[in-house]
């Protein structure tokens, strides 16, 4: 680590000052500087009559256009239409109302209205539709006023019918190809490097602190005599975080088996628990001490989030521990957890890929895994071929990624092709 | 299979992500069983070996079935306004966990305090990044800088940090976390990864 | 009643932050409180919601009515969710010690599944759109962005592009490309020091929100 | 004195102080403000003494954890009694929510997505008000739900609150016909891919009971694509990035969102690549979202408090690198 020069304490101690000063010298003008709220005027409403002048109505929509609504699992009509002439800011039209009747043996059926759309809007989506039968749709401008919530009068005028339609059901998503080339290529790298990895091929790995730090930070509390603690997030077993931690604890568990040094995981999810049981267990028996194994190292505690965070504080300021891992997904209780660990002299190393809680876990941990490093990690301590071979196919997948950046950047800036549309996946 | 249902808009497959979620809620329901009995069994346990701090361990277990016992009477309508769990919900526990949130207020500054040094060239970054958008974000910053032209003023300032060099930082940080996941995720899938499944 | 009510949260409130001075026999009596009620809190509402709502409901469906004596459509039981409470008494299955093991199954479908539907979800919105949004023209559509924009579009540019180098695992991070993965870090610093910063922000306001409980609703010195 | 004595002597008087303003309160005493003139005065002293702290630090004394507690609670509290007000600049992202609104025709309907609990209401709760507020004075329809349990009553406290005011309730508005409250559903991000094909699977009823073809306001409602702008407020997950994910991602919704202001740096890169069109980041989001809706609330008011804290941060950051540089000359690396 690099440091700056020191410079003279009395610069800085009066740098110091002078920034306080200002600091506050001007938090109270900005208090000062008060400024009056705006009047708000009432509008004044105006009253119609009864009966409607033909002027209030508004001319029809034109050219209405229905079909089955695409990429979809059928039950819905796109209902597309021109807008009134009158469709203008402060115009006649108010709202558009959808029309729909059911062709049954050539017989139409009653038309029903089912749905309305905002002025300005040309497209109204049926989704209750029934797939196979025929359908005729209608689309109505409606100008009217309203004065206290009720309706005072009412002009419409309808367009001319369209259809019939059916809809009906897609087998493929089109619109989402990209996504599976996407993720079939991403695939395609990681089991070709597994099947490379398997065969024998030395793969290199880049040092991450973090974990070198694992087995020093476990071998200290043996040394203390201490307890670790081991807390694997507080999201669910769904979440690959909470998988990933999962993961991490197993190393961390024989690590601890091996020194005899007790490991304790507090949980906050029922599955979690279960699972860090047997995983700790598992740890045990693996390095031939099944029967220092004790059930109550892993324990639940509350599924809730403060509710564990207040247990766990109470559990380290009386336990005080050597050691605490927080592997997982974390949220707004990172930084209690994080903040008494540190208070109680533990030697702290997180992993996350909770972006908000990182600059927490940075300054109150002594060492942290950022993103993907908290993925990496079960390779990184088991150094098994096959997920090593995993980490270089995610590593190509990187390198496709700042290629496709690289490239779409100067064929976009230099406006060749728009190449940012390949990887639309909203319509 | 939930791979292939994202692709595949038809019944059966758009009907499979439902049944993965009513699944899953009904196994996590059984579930917390276990992790109410794990922790009804320690308590009991401090209790009776009259552990250090046994007598806590008395109020969990005593809190603990008073609301759930509460909870599971009063039947579906459980939530609605009036009922007693209601009341415990507003009274006992939302104080707790609004304080315990809450408290983060003072960890944060203890922990800026302490921790947010300019020990190096990022160290500085963060701490200067930190505190254009600190500022910048409150009224304080204008008045600081309101001599400026408009365009450079701390809020202006904060915004651009936010939009631009925080944007990119972020977007790294979750392609590699998609990547990470979705790399995870395919080693569970071929049974790279089973240490979840220990014991097989 | 609501005078209880109101000095029990101003006593609970104050015996968590009592933990700030240092650990003492008051926060221990709330922490206790605290578990207890929040462990039984989710009890019930598991129960309630996932249990009884999704599988005994869905398995066996009120006969619910309109206004006209009708049965509203939509309420077949749905047998599918017997899938589930399968699943579910499996995991119960634990409490017996002899056929322990066999609750490996449903985590074994969870965790599958999970896999299987994060793959897909993360990789459409993180890295799709994100790519997609990241290859933009620099200067704008029609070369007519302002100063202010191309700059910061240049630093997008670069920032993800080191950003993601710094998480190249397989490479040593050496010469060129390790100076890449440095301005990669400097970018994730200024992105922490961002997060830092607000996060500052929310924790403050929770805590105005608190102490408005207390001098406000408890106290009344606040209107 | 023994520290256990003066402990005990804390205590008391904490409860006698807390028992006068609490008999105060009952005999209707009023609040308690500080004029301009005192609260400059207060701020002053609170700045002399940080100053004296910034002395202690160069002369070699670290203050404690404890000192820093202490600044924070009077950074917080103290605001609170002030009468002053500050002029806020409305940022960018905010100004997109209020835009989007201002673009929404009478009539259009609007989602909105309770996903917090009671310990996010000080940052969620004034943007909830101030967005019903514009939603019901613009004649907009709104359609409430919650992804967490307890949404759906921060819903309907907003609510309450909103339609106590003169204006609104002048509107005469009815639920059901302008508004209403889908109420709380399990199952977090599934419920929003539910509701993306068939609303009514997943909320069969409203808050109240009443059977979703009933009500006047959602029985044409039947998915996203009938919604003209969804607006969620945010604390976590299930949340805005679920929303993004699923509803904007998969079924094209316009989305704007409301988010504590931990969570907003995240949002950042969805707003870049238009998923979002706009974000309310934290109370200083809900202030200036105040500000432009002209409702004044508790965004406002905390303001003060928000800027007091900021300040008082940034000054124990300062005199934390102050401490950092000495000790570093003098006796090299200290932590």
């Amino acid at each position: 680590m690099k440091y700056y020069p020191s410079t003279s304490a009395r610069f800085t101690a009066g740098f110091g000052c002078f920034l306080l000063a200002l600091l506050f010298s001007l938090f109270s003008l900005s208090v000062l500087a008060q400024e009056e709220p705006a009047e708000t005027d009432t509008a004044s409403l105006s009253v119609t009559p009864d009966s409607i002048p033909l002027e209030y109505y508004p001319l029809p929509p034109t050219n209405v256009r229905v079909k089955d609504a695409p990429n979809d699992a059928g039950g819905s009509i796109d209902v597309q239409w021109d807008m009134s002439p009158d469709d203008v800011p402060e115009g006649k039209v108010k709202q558009y109302r959808i029309l729909r009747a059911e062709l049954i043996e050539g017989q139409r059926r009653e038309f029903i209205e089912i749905g309305d759309a905002t002025a300005g809007a040309t497209l109204f989506t049926d989704g209750n539709t029934e797939d196979g039968l025929d359908y005729i749709y209608k689309v109505v401008a409606v100008n009217s006023l309203t004065q206290n919530n009720e309706v005072v009068w009412e002009a419409a005028t309808e367009s001319m019918p369209a259809g019939p339609v059916r809809s009906s059901a897609q087998w493929f998503d089109r619109q989402r190809v990209n996504a599976l080339v996407g993720v079939l290529l991403l695939c395609v790298f990681i089991i070709y490097f597994i099947t490379r990895a398997r065969a024998g091929k030395e793969l290199f790995i880049r040092k991450i602190a973090g974990l070198e730090a694992v087995e020093e930070a476990v071998g200290r509390a043996t040394e203390m005599g201490k307890k670790i603690f081991y807390i694997p997030g507080i999201s669910d077993m769904d979440n690959m975080q909470t998988i990933a931690g999962i993961t991490i604890l197993g190393k961390v568990a024989e690590l601890a088996a091996q020194h005899e040094t007790w490991l304790e995981v507090p949980v906050c999810r029922s599955l979690v628990m279960v699972t860090a049981k047997e995983v700790v267990k598992e740890a045990h028996s693996k390095v031939g001490r099944p029967d220092t194994f004790h059930e109550d190292q892993v324990h639940y505690l509350t599924d809730d989030q403060f509710g564990y965070a207040a247990a766990i504080d109470g559990m380290v300021v009386r336990e005080k521990p050597a050691t605490i891992f927080f592997m997982g997904e974390f949220f707004a209780e990172s930084l209690i957890l994080a903040e008494t660990g540190n208070a109680s002299g533990a030697i702290q190393i997180a992993g996350t890929a909770a972006p908000a809680q990182l600059p927490f876990f940075i300054a109150s941990c002594d060492f942290t895994l950022i993103g993907e490093e908290l993925f990496v990690a079960s390779a990184y301590l088991s150094r098994e071929p096959k997920l090593l071979g995993s980490l270089k196919g995610q590593d190509m997948g990187k390198a496709v990624i700042l290629v496709a950046i690289l490239i779409g950047i100067i064929l976009e800036t230099f406006d060749i092709w728009s190449f940012s549309t390949l990887f639309s996946v909203i319509d | 299979m939930f791979v292939i249902q994202y692709f595949i808009p038809h019944y059966p497959f758009n009907r499979m992500s439902h049944w993965f979620s009513d699944w899953f809620a009904i196994i996590l329901a059984c579930a917390i069983v276990l992790g109410a009995l794990n922790l009804m069994k320690i308590s009991i346990q401090k209790v009776i070996k009259k552990k250090p701090g046994w007598g806590y361990a008395v109020v969990i277990i005593a809190s603990f079935l008073l609301i759930t016992i509460i909870g599971l009477s009063e039947g579906e309508g459980f939530r609605e306004p009036g009922t007693w769990f209601d009341w415990l919900y507003v009274y006992v526990y939302t104080p707790c966990s609004s304080t315990m949130f809450a408290i983060l207020g003072f960890f944060v500054a203890s922990a800026s305090y302490r921790a947010f040094r300019a020990r190096n060239f990022e160290a500085t970054l963060l701490l200067l990044a930190a505190f254009f958008v600190m500022i910048g974000r409150v009224p304080v910053g204008d008045i600081i800088s309101g001599f400026m032209p408009e365009g450079a003023r701390l809020s202006n300032l904060a915004s651009w940090i936010m939009t631009f060099p925080q944007t990119a930082g972020q977007r790294a940080i979750m392609i590699g976390i998609a990547l990470g996941i979705v790399s995870t995720s395919l080693r569970v899938i071929l049974g790279i990864e089973r240490a979840h499944l220990a014991g097989e | 009643m609501e005078h209880f009510a109101l000095w029990l949260g101003g006593f609970l409130t104050l015996g968590i932050f009592s933990f700030l001075y240092k650990d003492n026999p008051w926060y221990k009596l709330t922490e206790a409180i605290y578990v207890g009620i929040s462990a039984g809190y989710f009890v019930v509402v598991y129960f309630w919601d996932n249990f009884y709502s999704k599988f005994w409901v869905g398995v066996f469906p009120h006969k619910r009515l309109n206004e006209a004596g009708e049965l509203v459509a939509g309420v077949e039981p749905d047998y599918w969710l017997i899938i589930g409470g399968v699943l579910g008494l499996l995991m119960l299955m634990r409490l017996l010690p002899k056929v322990g093991w066999i609750s490996r199954w449903p985590l074994a479908f969870i965790v599958g599944a999970t896999a299987g539907l994060w793959l897909i979800n993360y990789f459409a919105s993180f890295v799709m759109v994100q790519i997609q949004n990241t290859v933009t023209p620099l200067f704008g559509a029609d070369y007519n962005a302002s100063l202010f924009v191309i700059v910061g579009n240049i630093v997008v540019a670069v920032g993800t592009f080191t950003g993601l180098i710094y998480f190249f695992f397989s490479k040593e991070h050496k010469g060129a490309f390790g100076s890449a993965a440095r301005v990669g870090i400097f970018f994730l610093m200024i992105t922490f020091g961002a997060s830092f910063g607000y996060t500052v922000m929310s924790r403050m306001s929770l805590l105005i929100g608190r102490i408005d409980f207390l001098f406000g609703d408890w106290l009344g010195m606040i209107r | 004195m023994s520290t256990k004595a003066k402990e005990i002597l804390a205590l008391a008087l904490i409860f006698a102080f807390s028992l006068i303003f609490y008999i105060g309160k009952v005999l209707g005493w009023g609040a308690v403000r500080f004029s301009t003139t005192v609260s400059l005065i207060v701020i002053l002293l609170v700045a002399l003494s940080l100053l004296w702290i910034l002395i202690l630090t160069i002369r070699g004394h670290l203050v404690e954890r404890r000192i820093v507690f202490l600044y924070v609670g009077i950074a917080v509290a103290l605001p609170l009694f002030m009468t002053l007000s500050q002029r806020i600049a409305i940022s960018p992202e905010v100004e997109a929510v209020y835009n989007t609104l201002e673009g929404l025709p009478e009539g259009s309907k609007v989602l909105v997505s309770f996903d917090y609990d009671p310990p996010s209401a000080p940052e969620l709760q004034p943007m909830a008000e101030a967005f019903l507020y514009y939603c019901f004075e613009h004649d907009l329809k709104v359609i409430m739900m919650g992804l967490w349990p307890q949404g759906p009553m921060q819903a309907n406290m907003a609510i309450e609150k909103v339609l106590s005011d003169e204006k609104i309730k002048s509107k005469n508005l009815k639920y059901g016909e302008d508004y209403v409250n889908l109420g709380f559903q399990a199952g977090y991000e599934f419920v929003i891919q539910r509701m993306g094909s068939d609303f009514r699977s997943m909320f069969p009823t409203d808050y109240r009971g009443t059977p979703y073809e009933q009500i006047p306001l959602v029985k044409n409602v039947k998915n996203f694509s009938n919604i003209d702008y969804c607006f969620n407020l945010s604390s976590g997950f299930p949340g805005t990035r679920e929303w993004v994910q699923i509803a904007v991602d998969r079924y094209g919704v316009t989305l704007g969102a409301g988010n504590t202001a931990v969570q907003a740096p995240q949002m950042y890169p969805f707003m870049r690549a238009g998923q979002l069109v706009g974000l309310l980041g934290g109370m200083v989001g809900a202030a200036e979202f105040e500000f432009l809706t002209k409702w004044i609330g508790k965004g406002t008011k905390f303001m003060i408090s928000q800027s007091f804290a900021h300040v008082i941060v940034i000054a124990f950051i300062i005199i934390g690198n102050v401490a950092f540089f000495r000790s570093e000359r003098k006796t090299g690396l200290k932590r």
